[in-house]
């Protein structure tokens, strides 16, 4: 009897620790949702840089935009503050997509203000999260790269709109860009299948931009200042 | 290969003594099959490596350059790896270990019938990657560029050539079933849609035209041998086609973006002069 | 012991029945080997019309491919007389694929000479096989649709290297033919999946040629006799 | 103008035919569901005699199971005359299952009252359909078969209900059954998945008859007529 | 025993049940049948806007098109007549699938005749549905959404050829009316799957149309009207 | 249910200002739902937990403690979520919805079905749930058992009945599919077979006999369904099959075992005295 | 140039995060194959308990056995150091399944020579990990509740075993261990799909013992020291 | 041009590969044919020791079975001379399953006539091919091994069926030896998936086995020989 007291305190213990995952699993899930809806508004401001009037106001928008930079952070801050700190693998695919997304439009706004590739460390920054393990809720590595790919397809869009507003500048920069971050890919030794189908069309759009280039090539349009 | 070593208890029963035996040369096989698998990969990496450097091959003289190297590094890979792969198949069935060797195989001969294209503008016979796996001598010693390996704590291979060592004389060769030639020359159709890709970029459009029409070519290899060839082979097949298709789009391309090309101006565009864009009823500009 | 001598000579007469359609089987699918093979070799044929020099050469690749005709049909016949009259349908599986494959390559040669659309009837009699049921084996009617389907995928990819190739006209000829045939098939009830599938191909080959016209117009390489 | 008018009536003449055959199929699945239903019927007849008092009265449930044999025979005339003499094979799948559930019912009668085997011929006959490809409607072999291995399920549940009903001499009789059966079946060259997998499981039938065989003679439940 | 006959007439119930639901299905499915008939037509007569000289006629095509609404309205009428009261969820999958076609169909006759997206009210309107449950047999919203996107893919269709027939305005126009339905559609928190996948479709049209701008921008082909 | 709430923007344009309001009759739809989900899984929940009492049913007087107990907490699911449940369905197409609550429904008609077969000793019908699941008065006062839940925070269910408040007077009802109750069933015969294989334990041989017909009889019922209903039953059906397997093997083992007990010993054994192991030759022993 | 290489160095780094991820993978692969090969022979060890001459030497052969304990540490002393702290759940699935193994074995172990039920506390002990996350390499609890689930087979087995060897107490202290245990999963929510399939396991071998215990108790077996 | 002309040597030259493959495969498969008919044969012949009659006359139906070794080593002499040197599991997939099946037949053979474990040696030898690869066609150890595993799964019938036939001694020898098989395959490090599920097959025959002697035990039955 006392041995069998015992066993059910024991199991009573471990009962209550399955439910408390069990419901810590619900929480993140719903903090998870609700940053998944910040970082659509933010997409959805961004869009607007493919609109003849938005390319003339890219620094207004990207204001607006990072406006909602502080309640990502607060989303964040809450998220990693549910997540056990050495427990973050365990956890990762609810919040891997929405990170990618974030990484995306973190890599856009800097992109679009300052024409350079954003770090892992600027996104990170950006976003209110770690880079190291140590420091708590991070940034892997693979979300961010996957962000950065997006990047490039968003890009080879918007240059197809700005020679249609008109600005043929433009172009010849991305083309630059999109170059020099095919040559970082390349670097990397690809095992994550998702990465390396991304990776296959970061080469169309490079092709793409360099198509626009050709285009407006041929009919002179290539502005003096770029050699 | 390690002898079987059954080291027989104090207690065992005659059944458990034999199953030692049993257990031993399991672990045997199943090692070597790790062995082979491990450097197998080590092909893999390597001649990845390899092709992403040959795709860097555009203008006369940095090809020379980049060509050597890669000639280097091939010689490197069948003298150290490639070899050593022969040498723990020797005296064994290798179609017993071909699936631990096949992802190596296929990718070694991905690059090098690309080099070979670069180099000699067709495509390498089976024969000829067969001859390049065949060391003459036998059980000799290690080729010269031997790489610095991880393997490096293995006994050397001249002291322990294993169960083949009474063949001597005979010529040491990876054996290469057609099969695998055949399917590392539907991947090289990859990466001639990646050159193809590359060079409508850089403006060499005769090598586009070229590569359109080797591809073209490999299809129809393919659409000929259809369904009867290895499974693998049909799911290469789909991949093949996308390639194909892409290349041909991309030649496309040229050919309708060449045809409004003001004559003038070709030169600022394509560095190499062709004879290109005969057609001059390009639209209102 | 008599119950059981009874059961065993029943079972041996229904391992003989078995044996038999066994060994029908086996021939069957040998005899579709072979003309699987020479399909093959039709479509091979036929594959260098995508050739630069092809395009120029059609007549010619067409004779080619038809020299094998009279192999084609000495193959069915053969088939026919090993498929007894009333379970074509219990072996149709077998023979389904390369059917439709022939079906293909006879419409492909038909459009190629005479840019019309081979009808039921014409196909049959091409690759020497009936049309009802009456008359023997027969060509069925999804089959010979399955091949008017790949037909399309054909000169899709057809039209876009007859560009390459420097041949303007034939994209509108083809986009013509195409659009004719996409009413065609809207007027049939599709049930079977595989035809509904491919049928979404048909329309999407269409939009691409289509396209191919539309890259032609707007670089005013519509030939004259176009209007 | 005149192709496409053309190629629409040839459109239109396949459209039709096909209509014609999609409601033939249509009145085909229709027949086989109202068979379905008697075929359910006459099962759930027959599972009365895993009851207690089932076992006890098993010569009245089969004659009420046999009721509905002339339902069955009418339903297989009915299909049989909606389906074309050399098109059997092409809707087979559709009354495929139905048939193979006959099968098992009618041999589980004959086993019922006879403790024989139902050959081919006494199965067709039973369900009113011919046994010969001449004669129309036929009981197909492998489907005869399914039937044989369906029985074999069937009672090995029943000899574990029997005893359990107190009738320890039915478990020697089965084994014995069930053992001639397994004889027979080896005789065959299965190369139907299918039926191989079905045969593995009269194996496990067999095996787990053998048991109850073990467990009564353990017990010293073996009836004296047994030797 | 008690429980037994108790047993039989739950399974007796169930059995009259699921008949009834079962014929009510039948029914519905052949009524529905009719209805995608009539529906198959009015999109094959859309098609023509596709043609050259189509394009020139779309009034005369958008008048033979709603010529088939009176025959539609009559068919969800009788449609509507099958259906239970809030039951209409039960039955939904059967008429969701062509309901969205219609959505699509009646949105692209507005589309043409009026250049404006046509509202849920118009569409239930145009095929003669409620849109309240009170009022009876509604339009789903999520079958309109579905409808809208379908559009999408089709203007992006009629871009390409409209360039072709010579009118280089459509597609700013075009632009213009997909960047606002998509910019409409990211405000939506799409759950269901098929929707979400046909979103991404838009974004590609969009994109697609776009590129066609770009064409006629860079050649200097976009009209003055347009700035 | 929340009332759609468009905000306009001040920069909309009329198709985004529609998207509006399809936002919020989206969101809103979504969101009934996700309510009804976490309702279905509280219902499962706590169906489950009473199918563990019930499954302590073993002697007379426990047992009128224990199925009292239950008693009370049906009438406390009934009047608590699930009345929350018709609630919010009040006025909407309950198929809409139905995959949101079926896994709740049929967890509870599982629980309820086996209550009442302890109880009654026969199977519940149909009607008989439905009649629980109705609550005369419309949207009157929540049952008095309400137990406190997690959806505190929700308004109230009197002050906002939603779409269905025109139909004060009707009486309130969860509306029950006869699917759902027959997939119910098919559940049931899980929780029959446990109880059987615990009664085999505490030597209530009389109740394995009784289940082991009920078994039998639900599953002719099912096998003249065959797969004529909805898909759900096939695959219940094949657990059944096992469940009635494991009852008539259980019973079958019971008897063997029976015939072999001498008789002076029964006692011992088995607490409930039962006419059972007449036969009396047993194995030598 | 200078973003360029910046670029480049940026891209390196991630590319050699990468490869060493890969591999640690590999190392932890090999550690934990050497890890299995002891846990399988302490397992080969334990089976013979269930030899006639085993069951009257259990105390020698858990000496035996507990004496690669310190291997097993180390080899999980050795693992741990090699997954980084906070990242144990991202390679999880390579231990899972061995640490299950040990948990069985550890438990086994307990109860052989105690009778007791091993605390996760005193599996986590045996085999040198920690309880508590902070700790660093933990026993998942999981894993250890699958280790309890097959310990539970195991003693069904011994349980027979020891009957035929003479051994007529333990069956009745075996039944009672395994009751307790029950009682205790009932206690658990079990949302692991895996755990519940095998808790219906626990079921069964807990009637298996029973049944052993039936049969002593019929036979007047039954040791007097029992109650 | 040139590198055309090398290319079509290549596929020509594979395409004579090919048929040579496939026609020797052919070949191959029909000896196994043969093969596999005589294997049945034996197979059934050996069934009989199951029956009543049957285990009193082990040796007359062991003479029998042997009788067809002949015949066996025939076929494997004709299957040898196909097979090209160093080529054997090239082609092993084909013979591989009848090979673990003839290895099951010689081992229940040995067993049944000496109760020894057939060494892979003496498999060997019975069917006339050779241990170490110089020799020739040899027997596969794993092949062997899985032939050992089916022999565990029929001696735990066969001893289900002696005891019906009132040979209480023989499980006592059976559990015995299956013991030391079960011992014998724990040393192993089972990589092949096939043998790993197989095995955990021979630890449920045991088990099976075991409770035949722990039911034997229970009554008293137990022989006096043995202890
Ligand atoms: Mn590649
Ligand atoms: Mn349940």
């Amino acid at each position: 009897m006392d041995s069998s007291n015992n066993l059910s305190d024991v199991f009573l213990q471990y009962s209550a620790y399955m439910e408390d995952e069990q419901s810590l699993r619900e929480e993140i899930r719903s903090q998870v949702r609700e940053l998944e809806q910040t970082a659509r508004e933010m997409t959805t401001l961004l869009q607007s840089v493919h609109q003849q009037d938005g390319i003339q106001n890219i620094p207004a928008i990207c204001e607006k935009a990072k406006g909602l930079y502080p309640t990502i952070k607060e989303h964040y801050a809450a998220l990693s503050k549910k997540v056990p700190k050495d427990q973050y693998y365990r956890f990762h695919d609810h919040w891997r997509f929405v990170t990618q997304r974030m990484a995306f439009v973190a890599a856009l706004l800097v992109y679009l203000e300052t024409e350079q590739l954003a770090t892992q460390q600027m996104v990170a920054d950006a976003i209110g999260v770690a880079l190291n393990k140590e420091d708590g809720f991070i940034l892997d590595l693979e979300d961010y790269l996957a962000g950065l790919l997006m990047l490039s397809s968003e890009l080879s869009r918007f240059v197809v709109n700005s020679v249609t507003a008109g600005d043929y500048l433009r172009p010849f920069r991305v083309a630059q860009f999109l170059s020099e971050l095919s040559a970082g890919f390349r670097l990397l030794n690809l095992k994550n299948d998702n990465l390396r189908k991304r990776f296959d069309g970061l080469k169309y759009d490079l092709k793409k931009v360099e198509e626009v280039v050709y285009d407006l090539s041929i009919r002179g349009l290539k502005p003096k200042q770029e050699t | 290969p390690p002898e079987p070593k059954p080291e027989p208890a104090a207690d065992d029963t005659p059944v458990t003594a034999m199953f030692r035996g049993f257990a031993s040369q399991l672990d045997s096989k199943h090692d070597l099959y790790e062995r082979l698998v491990k450097k197998s990969r080590d092909v893999t990496i390597e001649s990845k490596r390899i092709i992403f450097m040959l795709h860097r091959v555009t203008s006369e003289e940095q090809d020379r350059q980049v060509l050597e190297e890669a000639a280097g590094r091939f010689r490197q890979l069948e003298g150290g790896t490639l070899r050593q792969i022969a040498e723990e198949l020797a005296g064994h069935d290798p179609y017993l270990y071909l699936r631990a060797i096949s992802p190596g195989l296929q990718e070694y001969i991905e690059a090098l019938s690309f080099y070979h294209y670069l180099l000699n503008d067709r495509v390498i016979s089976c024969a000829e990657v067969q001859q390049r796996l065949t060391y003459p001598g036998g059980s000799a010693e290690p080729a010269s560029g031997a790489e610095p390996s991880t393997t490096a704590g293995e006994p050397p291979p001249p002291a322990e050539t294993g169960p083949g060592e009474g063949e001597v004389g005979d010529p040491l060769r990876l054996p290469l079933p057609y099969h695998e030639y055949v399917l590392g020359l539907a991947d090289l159709t990859g990466e001639l849609m990646r050159r193809c890709i590359s060079s409508v970029s850089s403006g060499q459009l005769e090598e586009c035209w070229r590569l359109c029409a080797l591809l073209r070519t490999i299809h129809e290899g393919f659409v000929n041998i259809g369904n009867t060839g290895p499974r693998e082979i049909t799911r290469k097949l789909a991949t093949l086609r996308q390639s194909l298709t892409k290349v041909e789009n991309a030649c496309y391309q040229l050919k309708v973006r060449g045809e409004e090309i003001p004559r003038h101006m070709l030169a600022d565009v394509f560095s190499a002069t062709d004879d290109y864009g005969a057609h001059d009823d390009y639209a209102a500009d």
